[in-house]
């Protein structure tokens, strides 16, 4: 399958002083929100990314949807750099927001917020307008009258559907999904979740799924990514992911899932907060919250380990698994 | 960050402001008509004469030396002298006892306008929507709407006019000489000036207080049992927070109604110079007004910058 | 707005007694300034003498030597205080209600564009110099500048400002920068929330999102400010006309017919010093009020859109 | 993990109702919720947003909003029935309360040393030496690394997981029979919250303390509670220990609830629950939940169902047997 977008160690840092500051101290304090990541995404493909907050997940996406410039690196849409792209070919890349209630301009109706991607995408006669906008709300479960709503006279579930009608109206092929169910509540984050994974298989639109809650990106996502401090420690099919993890991270962040038998105990075995990322530790970042950091030895804090491939499709960052593939310290 | 480099990082940041305040002042020559050549030889002075002055003045050198040589006598405490009014005078000279009479002045006003409000706020955020909430919001809407120099001219005709009080006449303020004195003439302006803002003061005091009310922590400094005494110290902390930041503003607004009061009482501050200074054009002291006013307006913003960073931590990073 | 939306709004406002009542008052003053021509019984620099011929202030409800009422007296030069009164009002009126204006358009156009490009050196430029006007109290400029140019009347351009010019121009220059301010700290949240960014990627132009997307959710504080500047630009008008820096004679103007009130303290006519004072006081309460009003049905706007989810 | 307890309840509470507002515009927000907790349980309150299950918490301190009231037929604390007032002084005390969102619940201009301080000078005879060394041991109680060292920081130098802790701290420091937990980790991270939620459990244990946990997410009332309550607008629809709910749920809104999170758990075809919460002024006739529910009759909307007795679990639902 032909990659729909990727990016190539991309970088993205932000100064964290002002003009002011930088022009009397000239001092650059940079915070290094993404740390060169090479991601690929295929065409229909659903990727999920999951981290703590603070990771950088939000800047790639932000990234992969043009809003942010990288500071290093690029980002490629159909083989073309995203910096030099068409505004025709813009569209295509859309992005669902964190709060719909945000996202939507409370001034305007329903109507008013689909109008006008709508007559971008050339219908012009106002019947064809309407129809077009029917057929929109109808796509993400909503009754035609709730053209006429308001902003604030929809609930959190029905606003990120005409968040995502609105998208939709583009007829894009990839969309970047900012921890679009982290605001609602279960049923409606399920309600979601259907509904998007409905539309990406039926419309073959690419999806890169972001969020911190497991069990989400669990359901909906190909292939999963974990990042840690800006930078993707492992990087697997979903089903392996879940069954197979290798970095230990990953397993920290597998075991703080709750599960839903009463049995069973949740076990929070990654102790402490991610480090700043305004001054991230030396070596491995992940290496003072590492549960092996005493297996591996002092190398982690030496350097930082690469992303190796243990398969074609499983890749992860950690000196467990040094380049001949074999495992140091667990007994798989 | 340690308070101290903060209050650093705030003078720092007051320079570029300070800077375009003396541009402004020393501009203010520019956008007149005639400037000082006009008002010196007037309207019957020949041209050959008007020639002359501007070469006395300098006026005819490049505006940036012109500048120069301004701000280096601002800097060494000469900034010119009196042309019209009592011409040769130095501008230092003739400003400080104005100044001094207009400090008191609003000091004076602050004071009434701060102990009015802050009680009037905080007695009807205590109890809203009771009738002395009401009351406030009327009174306090009423004095606001009042102007400062016709509450003025009231109290002057009042207790001067039909009472004779001696001390309802004002004259120059000077503690140095003669305190008593000094502090009746404060009374009626102080009133004048206090009592037309005491309005602001007390809506926003009452406003910030109500919205703290329902703030989360104070909330659970109440579901955890603290006394009643202590949540409200810890309110009355919070919601002076935001009033600190318009302290400034108000002391402004007071400061602007020391001109209008002083020309009612005739007290001889730098709101009746500025209106004489301006009414006969005399060009270096309204220069150096606009430099003392502002300088002085950017360190009380400075002053109330650093107040906010006393009170609360967050401010400081 | 749609309509359910509009009638909670207005049902909001006259819910409020006091805020009806300074609309009330504010509506009645525009009313005079409209119609103040046709309104005043007599002429603004008519004069009057009184029964006996001297050139006294006719008390209020006293008649004249050639037999008019004078309702509300007349001034220390035999003229109608009432008829003053109206054409003062109405020139009072028109200088607060075009520098506030003027200076809105303008600040809403300014704040608008350095809030949306915020941290570029457009901004920079912009509030730096929005900084330093800050500093001043707006009367100090406006004396200045009145002193300046109004004695002589000056030409810009095509125009030779008059008096009541400079005084909308000293306001004008006075309002902005803080209006300005308020516009731009309103509209900066409101830049980085999602539904720009969402515009952005739709390929919207900078130009339409400011006019159509961002700048009518930013209004609100701007017009409350404004409308809460109307009373204090009537404060300032009739202050400059108070210290003699106002219209030319025999032109009224509302701070200028308090500045004669001193001449009435011999003869203690209480009348002649609290009517001129009342009326702004009546002005600036109706300004004042609907502020407060506007600010109670536009506030919470925010808060009830949350309530109704 | 449930602790057997034959003392009799530490707390019990019957038929609470909360409302807001009063004549016409009165809403509300809890009706009839009644509550027993034994020595060293967990009880969760679950809910969607918007079932009251906040208010229902907020009562049992009397921090409801400023227009909010409630009142219960009964209230029995440690086996002595108490009244209202009794309530009121054992808050702060016996019974304290986490609240929901960390970074404002704690006083902005404070330092946490000195908000912790203070809750041991008015609840406890220490002296101010021994409050000091008190607050120290409290914060290493929960964890927070160099606690010494950071008593004196304000409340914004620490991360949102740290926050908790310290109001954990807080309501930790009189050292409560009775500990509410209101939503601890809203808007924290899966890990800080599995943090938190060890935390609560361990400290749990070694206070021998009682938990009212409010929660909307099922793993978290899984794995942390012994007992729970299923709030859906305002009603208790049902309760039970919740080994027994989650076997076997008898309420179409708890079966529909545990399906949803079930099939992410198990990547299956996903069931959501239709349409939403109704809200506070909008609550139907007859059973709240009927608008929603696949087994609705005609009775369904006639008659508001009684919450009945079952083994180990009580149901208000007439159809409870057809599930």
């Amino acid at each position: 399958m032909a990659a729909l977008i990727e990016t190539e160690s991309v970088k993205r840092y932000y100064a964290s002083s002002s003009w002011l500051q930088r022009l009397l101290l000239l001092r650059a304090n940079e915070i290094q929100a993404v740390d060169g990541v090479t991601l690929r995404i295929d065409e229909g493909e659903i990727v999920g990314l999951v981290g703590e907050s603070g990771c950088g997940k939000t800047t790639l996406g932000w990234l992969l949807a043009g809003l942010v410039q990288p500071t290093e690196g690029a980002v490629r849409y159909r083989g073309r750099s995203l910096a030099s792209i068409d505004t025709e070919t813009r569209k295509k890349i859309q992005l669902l927001f964190q709060y719909p209630r945000e996202s939507l301009n409370p001034r305007h109706n329903v109507r008013t917020i689909l109008s006008y991607p709508i007559r971008k995408m050339g219908y012009m006669a106002h019947t064809e307008i309407t129809a077009r906008l029917h057929s929109l709300l109808d796509m993400v479960g909503l009754p035609a009258h709730y053209a006429d709503r308001y902003s604030f006279q929809l609930s959190g579930g029905e606003l990120q559907r005409v968040a995502l009608a609105r998208t939709l109206a583009l007829e894009p092929e990839f969309i970047v999904c900012d921890e679009p169910t982290s605001a609602v509540d279960m049923n409606v984050k399920v309600q979601i979740l259907k509904l998007l994974s409905d539309i990406s298989r039926e419309k073959g639109i690419s999806l890169l799924f972001i969020s911190h809650d497991l069990s989400a990106v669990r359901f909906i996502a190909d292939r999963i990514c974990v990042m840690y401090l800006g930078k993707v420690v492992e990087q697997a099919p979903a089903r392996q992911l879940f069954e197979h993890p290798h970095h230990p991270y990953t397993m920290a962040l597998l075991d703080a899932i709750a599960d839903l038998d009463p049995e069973s105990t949740r076990k929070a075995s990654l102790q402490g907060q991610p480090p700043s990322p305004l001054a991230p530790p030396a070596g491995c970042r992940f290496h003072p919250r590492c549960a092996y950091q005493e297996q591996v030895g002092s190398i982690c804090r030496q350097r930082g380990p690469h992303l190796q491939p243990l398969s074609t499709d499983h890749h992860v960052r950690c000196f467990l698994y040094p380049e001949n593939g074999q495992n140091i310290a667990l007994v798989q | 960050m340690s308070l101290l480099k903060y209050i650093g990082r705030r003078f720092v940041s007051a320079i570029p402001t300070l800077i375009l305040i003396t541009f402004l002042s020393f501009g203010l020559l520019y956008i007149t008509p005639g400037g000082p050549v006009e008002a010196l030889a007037g309207m019957f002075g020949t041209p050959e004469q008007k020639v002359r002055i501007r070469q006395e003045l300098g006026l005819d050198d490049p505006v940036h030396v012109q500048y120069l040589r301004w701000i280096k006598g601002v800097f060494s405490g000469d900034f010119g002298e009196m042309i019209v009014m009592a011409p040769g005078t130095p501008i230092a000279e003739m400003l400080r006892k104005p100044l001094i009479t207009t400090f008191w002045l609003t000091v004076a006003g602050a004071l009434v306008a701060l102990t009015v409000g802050l009680t009037i706020g905080a007695l009807s955020a205590i109890k809203p929507n009771s009738w002395l909430d009401s009351l406030s919001r009327v009174t306090s809407i009423a004095t606001y709407s009042i102007p400062d120099f016709w509450l003025a001219i009231i109290l002057l005709f009042v207790f001067g006019v039909i009472f004779r009080y001696r001390w309802a006449i004002s004259g120059k303020i000077d503690f140095s000489r003669n305190v008593v004195f000094s502090l009746q003439s404060l009374i009626l302006p102080a009133i004048a000036l206090g009592l037309a803002k005491a309005g602001i003061v007390a809506r926003i005091t009452r406003g910030e207080l109500y919205d703290v009310q329902n703030k989360p922590f104070i909330q659970f400094e109440r579901v955890m049992g603290l006394p009643n005494r202590i949540v409200i110290k810890d309110m009355l902390h919070n919601g002076i927070l935001p009033i600190v930041t318009v302290l400034g503003y108000t002391i402004g607004l007071i400061f602007r109604g020391t001109f209008l009061v002083e020309v009612v009482f005739g007290t001889p501050g730098i709101g009746l110079f500025l209106v004489r200074a301006a009414k006969t054009q005399e060009y270096a002291l309204l220069q150096t007004l606009v430099l003392v006013i502002g300088t002085v307006f950017i360190l009380m913003n400075l002053l109330t910058d650093i107040l906010y960073g006393v009170l609360d931590p967050r401010v400081r990073t | 707005m749609n309509k359910a939306r509009f009638r909670i709004l207005w049902n909001r406002f006259i819910g409020d007694k006091l805020v009806v009542l300074g609309g009330v008052i504010a509506l009645l003053f525009l009313v005079i300034a409209v119609f103040g021509p046709q309104l005043a019984p007599f002429g603004f620099a008519q004069q009057f003498r009184a029964a006996a011929g001297e050139l006294l202030p006719i008390d209020v409800m006293s008649t004249t030597a050639t037999g008019e009422r004078l309702l509300l007296g007349s001034d220390s030069l035999g003229r109608d205080m009432l008829s003053r009164l109206i054409y003062g009002t109405r020139t009072t009126l028109v200088i607060s209600i075009s520098s506030v204006s003027m200076a809105t358009i303008l600040a809403i156009f300014l704040g608008s564009l350095t809030g949306y490009f915020q941290g570029s050196l457009f901004d920079e430029i912009v509030m730096r110099l929005i900084d330093a006007l800050l500093t001043f109290p707006g009367i100090l400029l406006a004396v200045i500048l009145v002193a300046a140019w109004g004695t002589q009347g000056i030409k810009i351009g095509p125009i030779t400002t008059t008096p009541e010019l400079t005084i909308v121009f000293a306001l004008v220059f006075t309002f902005t920068p803080r209006l300005t301010r308020t516009m731009r700290g309103s509209t900066i949240p409101q830049a980085h929330r999602a539904y720009i960014k969402a515009a952005q990627l739709m390929g919207m132009p900078f130009w339409r999102i400011i006019a159509f997307e961002l700048t009518p959710n930013c209004l609100t504080a701007v017009i409350i400010q404004a409308t809460t500047y109307l009373g204090l630009a009537v404060f300032s008008t009739a202050g400059l006309g108070f210290l003699g820096l106002g219209p030319a004679e025999p032109q009224p103007e509302l701070g200028k017919i308090l500045a004669r009130t001193q001449e009435y303290f011999l003869n203690r006519q209480f009348w002649h010093i609290f009517i001129p004072g009342f009326t702004i006081s009546l002005l600036v309460f109706a300004f004042s009020v609907l502020g407060d009003g506007i600010r109670n049905v536009l506030d919470p706007e925010f808060r009830f859109e949350e309530a109704d989810v | 993990m449930a602790t057997v307890n034959d003392a009799g309840p530490v707390f019990q509470i019957e038929n609470l109702n909360v409302h807001y507002g009063a004549g016409r515009q009165r809403l509300n927000a809890v009706n009839g919720l009644s509550l027993t907790i034994g020595a060293g349980q967990t009880v969760a309150i679950v809910g969607e947003s918007g079932s009251g299950k906040s208010s229902a918490a907020m009562a049992l301190v009397n921090g409801l909003a400023a227009n909010g009231e409630w009142d219960a037929d009964r209230i029995v604390f440690q086996g002595q029935e108490i009244s209202r007032q009794e309530l009121m002084r054992l808050r702060g005390r016996a019974i304290t309360y986490m609240m929901q969102d960390p970074s404002s619940a704690l006083n902005p201009v404070l330092t946490i040393g000195e908000q912790i301080k203070r809750v041991l000078k008015y609840h406890t005879s220490l002296s101010s030496a021994e409050r000091e060394d008190q607050a120290i041991e409290l914060m290493e109680r929960v964890e927070i690394p160099d606690a010494a060292s950071r008593l004196n920081a304000y409340p914004h130098e620490f991360s949102g997981g740290m926050q908790q802790r310290i109001v954990l701290a807080i309501a930790l420091a009189p050292s409560p029979v009775l500990l509410i937990a209101d939503e601890p980790t809203t808007g924290l991270d899966v890990t800080v919250e599995a943090q938190i939620y060890a935390l609560l459990e361990r400290l749990k244990r070694e206070l021998t303390m009682s938990v009212v946990l409010v929660a909307h997410d099922l793993g978290v009332v899984a794995t942390s509670a012994d007992e729970a309550l299923v709030l859906y607008a305002g009603k208790v629809v049902e309760s039970g220990s919740v080994a027994s709910l989650f076997r076997r749920p008898r309420h179409p809104y708890t079966l529909g609830l545990l399906r949803c999170a079930h099939d992410l758990h198990e990547k299956n075809v996903l069931n959501p629950i239709p349409g939403r919460i109704p809200g506070l002024g909008e609550r139907p006739h007859g059973c709240v939940f009927h608008p929603r529910c696949a087994w609705k009759t005609d009775e369904c909307e006639a008659a508001d169902p009684e919450l009945i007795q079952l083994d180990g679990q009580s149901v208000a639902c007439i159809h409870h047997e057809n599930l």
